[in-house]
């Protein structure tokens, strides 16, 4: 397999290869970032931390369906303060870490980028896209153009690190929000969030599954849409992306960075596929890239925007 | 394995003990001792439970009195309806000690761990069991499992102490290839360092808080192990390197505390 | 199977089961109609008709995936002339017919009612909400609250009929696009057009399987999204709902029955289930409700809404 | 079969007739004689094609000259690449006639009609072939089917006149239990009325526009009937009753029109 160079770099971060675990799945801890990172993923994102410390949402939180997965976990996180105690000597996990934070105001975001100064953090994410957490994201109005190009604006002053904005894909518009987060000074985006929300029945109680009703829809129905977000982002700012919805297979990762991003994002895929879903791809990627005579990861990115 | 909820009517209820009750659904589940499901009360919460009673057609489950949940749960009767989801997780290893066939086990529960330890207990050909309780009143399956030991911290019944005060003895009687065990942390602790002393084959059932229960919100982690997959299940020699083992747990924001605080703390 | 009475009503249409052909799907001809309706239907729409002759996207206008299908068909229809000679005599399809229509704007949807009237539509079925059609539904800002409000006013002057109109799943507060279609003066909402738009890529040719490079989503991936915009709208307004979107079995039907639909769409399970999907959901949902004793879709509708 | 488009290389291209030339791919694939692939020219278009050639590692797609996609196709060389989806459709009932084994065929071809009859005729042990065309230049496979009869409009080749003139004399002679056909519709029709005056069992393959293939939109439509999925080969039966067949057909956008409006018109 020594033909193909699977590494790419993202705002400047260096990967091994391009599959990213996404913010939300595992991420709680370091021992789980470290436990992903030894299956073969490029880089990890942990999951969101806010200001205060989140209870999240009540059980059931999480919902398997026939096209994917619905989840409301409402954002559970242990507050910046002991998230800083979780997150010390990140060098022990092997990969680039990815912060994402979350806020319900430009306050929230600044007070979490000074906790996570010192920490050895390879990129900030900041996430406007939540679909089923009150005072955060889109309930909270951060997914507009308007919105994302005031909070980044200030956010972008916080902190040093490359600066990735999370966007939702429940926006038609997609372009225009990542066009404001480009001109707001971020370094790069990550497209995207979970769809929705969407809702599930349980007939025979004749009331919703999720304990919040609704929550985000994530893995294979999603996959389109966040393929048509990335490849009209792609058409509309210079900066580079982290391609992340329904990505499962080798194929699926290729396609993303065939529409227009510079690495992948995978989340669902660890239920459906394991956590062995990061070198599993891999693999699939090397194989296909072998056959047809493609030695790099740079030769894929863009490449279905015909001229 | 049910992926969604699957509404069961609780078929019969069994007071155990003060403090705990076991609902039988008659259903078939596929299911292997040591594995949980996840227990929902639509518009309330959904909280993972042992299987303690498995045969053919039929399952239950012993839920002892803790808190919100549990309550509402205890105030339920004959032909109300909950909904269940599983089973999930690794299941205790019953081909593992030495020689199957002959092989002698011993089974050491305390508290309601004793739930996730009965239908294993009787597919056990030939083990020892001990089981320990605060008190007399609070001991489960005793006519059950008729020649089960007990010790109580009070004495009441049986042995007074704890079981591993037990297991010495018992090792130099049984000579048993293995020890499967679930309770209380500490207790737990004591057993595998015992296990690791005499060399024994050894598996415990961990507690720690589970949302998703199918391996993707990282609630259950425990050091690099999601309890809900890798788990609840876990050998000696992992144990042995598990630094949480014994000291730490997160609660449902995640927040990691002493196992003390963990237990006490109502969420 | 006598003890379960499968009847329901659609603002006035009394339809024998609640199964209802969505729009676009078969509906291109009376003699399709004709063998839909043979297949068990309760009612069915005809493929949207447009004022003048549309070609539609060329090939492929429709691609299936993992979880469900991808379309941009781009209302290809013969135009409203034509139209009045196809669907002459609907007396003979045997079940109540939708009229589907769209167009650029007030002035078309008029034109197309009158070539409608003296035909023997049951109800007209104003779409604004395809995602794929320049000039027309979410291209044409035709899915927004004021632009529905604007539309339907005045089309409503324009039939005596019944009036549905169709909203897309894009917007997050469709409620608030219901609510506008209401006070606009329509008899029933049908939710939902499909999702996005969406893209799928052919990573050898490296390019957008639809000639059209994007299309909507609908089948399983629509399907949790569809049943929250009913449950949504359902709260909102007081006229009833045709929902649509990812129901392939009884289950799914009933399910889309407790959210608040008096009659369910369905048009990808065509492809999944084959034309007899309609007589085989049905089927389903009757030994549902024998099992569960419930004898009326009335008691179904809307009871996931708990008090 | 393939949902989504697979790109495949071109391996071979063979010059049928001064209209007609062969596309073929080494790949293997599930096929049925009658039934289409769609063929994609990427940022062109898709359009439906019978399968001409099959074998176990191998297959090839028969195209004549026609319009915009049949002109680009015609310019592609060895070593370009196609979409294939498929194959779809209904295929021809070759288990149709009284007794298989022994069972005589006839199978009548018009102009590129043959391309659909071609891996058919391969497959029946035992038949008789006729094929018509305009003019010697556009007679397709003189090689590969030696003893195939052959007329032409303008008396260039074989006799002159169209198939359905042998029919009679044919029937009397080989007295054959069944008649597959694929061409020019008008003719198609001829034979249908020939089957069904002397009650033999007869398939024809038709061409409706196509689009979705995978029956959902309703593009290719005829009457009841979706060509893509009951269709494209229809029985003697069905015909008699497909007000349709013969008369008209529908354009992209559509519109119902006469067939030979259908036939000429560019779209
Ligand atoms: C794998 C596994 C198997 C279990 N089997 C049994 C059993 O067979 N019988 C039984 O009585 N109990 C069992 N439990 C514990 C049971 O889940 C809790 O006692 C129950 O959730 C308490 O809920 P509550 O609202 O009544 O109490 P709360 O007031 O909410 O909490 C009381 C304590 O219960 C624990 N707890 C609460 N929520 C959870 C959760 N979601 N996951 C895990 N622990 C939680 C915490 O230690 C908490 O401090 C098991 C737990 C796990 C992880
Ligand atoms: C089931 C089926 C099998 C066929 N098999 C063959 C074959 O083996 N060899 C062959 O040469 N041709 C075959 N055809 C016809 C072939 O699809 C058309 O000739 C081709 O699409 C012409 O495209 P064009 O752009 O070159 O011509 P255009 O200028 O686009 O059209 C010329 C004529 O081709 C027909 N046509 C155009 N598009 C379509 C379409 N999407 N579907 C059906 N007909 C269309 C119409 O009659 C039209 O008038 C088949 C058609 C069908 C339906
Ligand atoms: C259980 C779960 C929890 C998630 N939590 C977060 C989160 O905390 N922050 C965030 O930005 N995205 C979160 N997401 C969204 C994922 O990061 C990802 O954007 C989305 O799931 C799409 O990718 P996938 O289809 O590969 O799962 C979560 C997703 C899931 C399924
Ligand atoms: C091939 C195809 C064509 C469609 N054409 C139309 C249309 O012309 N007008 C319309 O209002 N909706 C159209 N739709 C949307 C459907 O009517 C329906 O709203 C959507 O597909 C969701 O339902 P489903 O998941 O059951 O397919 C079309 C959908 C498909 C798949
Ligand atoms: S409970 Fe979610 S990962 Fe274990
Ligand atoms: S081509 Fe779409 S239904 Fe046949």
């Amino acid at each position: 397999m020594a033909k193909v160079d699977l590494s790419t770099e993202l705002c400047g971060v260096r990967l091994q290869n391009p599959t990213v675990l996404a913010s939300g799945i595992l991420g709680t801890s370091k021992g789980m970032l470290k436990a992903v990172a030894l299956t073969g993923a490029g880089a990890v994102t942990i999951k969101s931390l806010s200001l205060e410390p989140l209870p999240g949402h009540n059980n059931p939180i999480v919902i398997g369906f026939e096209a994917g997965m619905l989840n409301a976990v409402g954002y559970a996180n242990p507050g910046i303060k002991e998230g800083v105690k979780e997150f010390s000597n990140l060098k022990e996990v092997g990969v680039p870490v990815i912060a994402s934070i979350i806020g319900r105001d430009v306050g929230d975001f600044m007070k979490v980028l000074e906790g996570l100064r010192g920490l050895d953090f390879a990129a900030v994410e900041v996430s406007l896209s939540c679909p089923h957490t009150p005072g955060y994201g889109m309930l909270a109005g951060q997914n507009t153009p308007e919105a994302t190009k005031e909070i980044v604006s200030v956010v972008r002053k916080g902190t040093g690190l490359p600066l990735l904005v999370k966007l939702s894909p429940n926006i038609p518009e997609i372009g225009r929000v990542a066009r404001a987060a480009e001109e707001a000074g971020a370094d790069g985006i990550t497209a995207v969030n979970t769809l929705g929300p969407g809702m599930l029945i349980n007939i025979e109680a004749r009331q919703p599954i999720l304990d919040f009703k609704v929550g985000g829809v994530s893995g294979p129905a999603l996959r389109p849409i966040a393929l048509r977000c990335v490849y009209d982002i792609y058409k509309t700012v210079k900066i580079p992306i982290l391609g992340v919805g329904g990505i499962s297979t080798g194929r699926h990762a290729i396609e993303m960075l065939m529409a227009g991003a510079y690495a992948v994002g995978i989340g669902t895929a660890v239920y459906s596929r394991g956590i062995e879903v990061f070198g599993k791809v891999c693999q699939e990627m090397e194989e296909w890239m072998e056959a047809n005579e493609c030695t790099s990861v740079k030769e894929l990115i863009g490449s279905a925007h015909a001229p | 394995m049910h992926l969604e909820p699957v509404m069961m009517k609780i078929e019969e209820v069994i007071l155990e003990s003060n403090r705990a009750r076991s609902f039988i659904f008659k259903k078939s589940l596929e299911y292997q001792p040591g594995q949980f499901i996840m227990l929902w009360i639509p518009r309330l919460d959904e909280k993972p439970f042992s299987i303690s009673y498995h045969g053919k057609d039929f399952f239950g489950v012993t839920v002892a009195l803790k808190g919100r949940f549990t309550q509402r749960l205890h105030g339920m009767k004959v032909g109300e309806w909950v909904g269940i989801r599983g089973p999930f997780g690794r299941a205790f290893n019953l081909g593992a000690c030495p020689e199957p066939q002959g092989c002698r086990a011993c089974v050491v529960g305390g508290g309601v761990g004793m739930a996730s330890l009965a239908v294993l207990i009787e597919k056990l050909e030939n083990s020892v069991v001990v089981q320990g309780a605060r008190t007399t009143s609070e001991l489960l399956y005793c006519n059950r499992f008729k020649d089960m030991l007990l010790c109580t911290e009070d004495g009441s019944a049986g042995t007074k102490g704890v079981p591993t005060d037990l297991l010495e003895d018992l090792y130099r009687h049984y000579k048993f290839d293995a020890i499967y065990t679930c309770g209380p942390e500490a207790m737990m602790v004591k057993v595998s360092e015992f296990a690791r002393e005499y060399n024994i084959y050894m598996q415990a059932s961990l507690e720690r808080y589970i949302k998703c229960a199918v391996g993707v919100c990282g609630q259950c982690c425990c050091n690099g192990l999601r309890l809900c997959v890798e788990g609840p299940v876990l050998e000696g020699g992992t144990l042995e390197k598990l630094e949480d083992f014994g000291r730490y747990a997160r609660l449902g924001n995640g927040c990691k505390v002493p196992i003390g605080t963990y237990l006490g703390k109502k969420t």
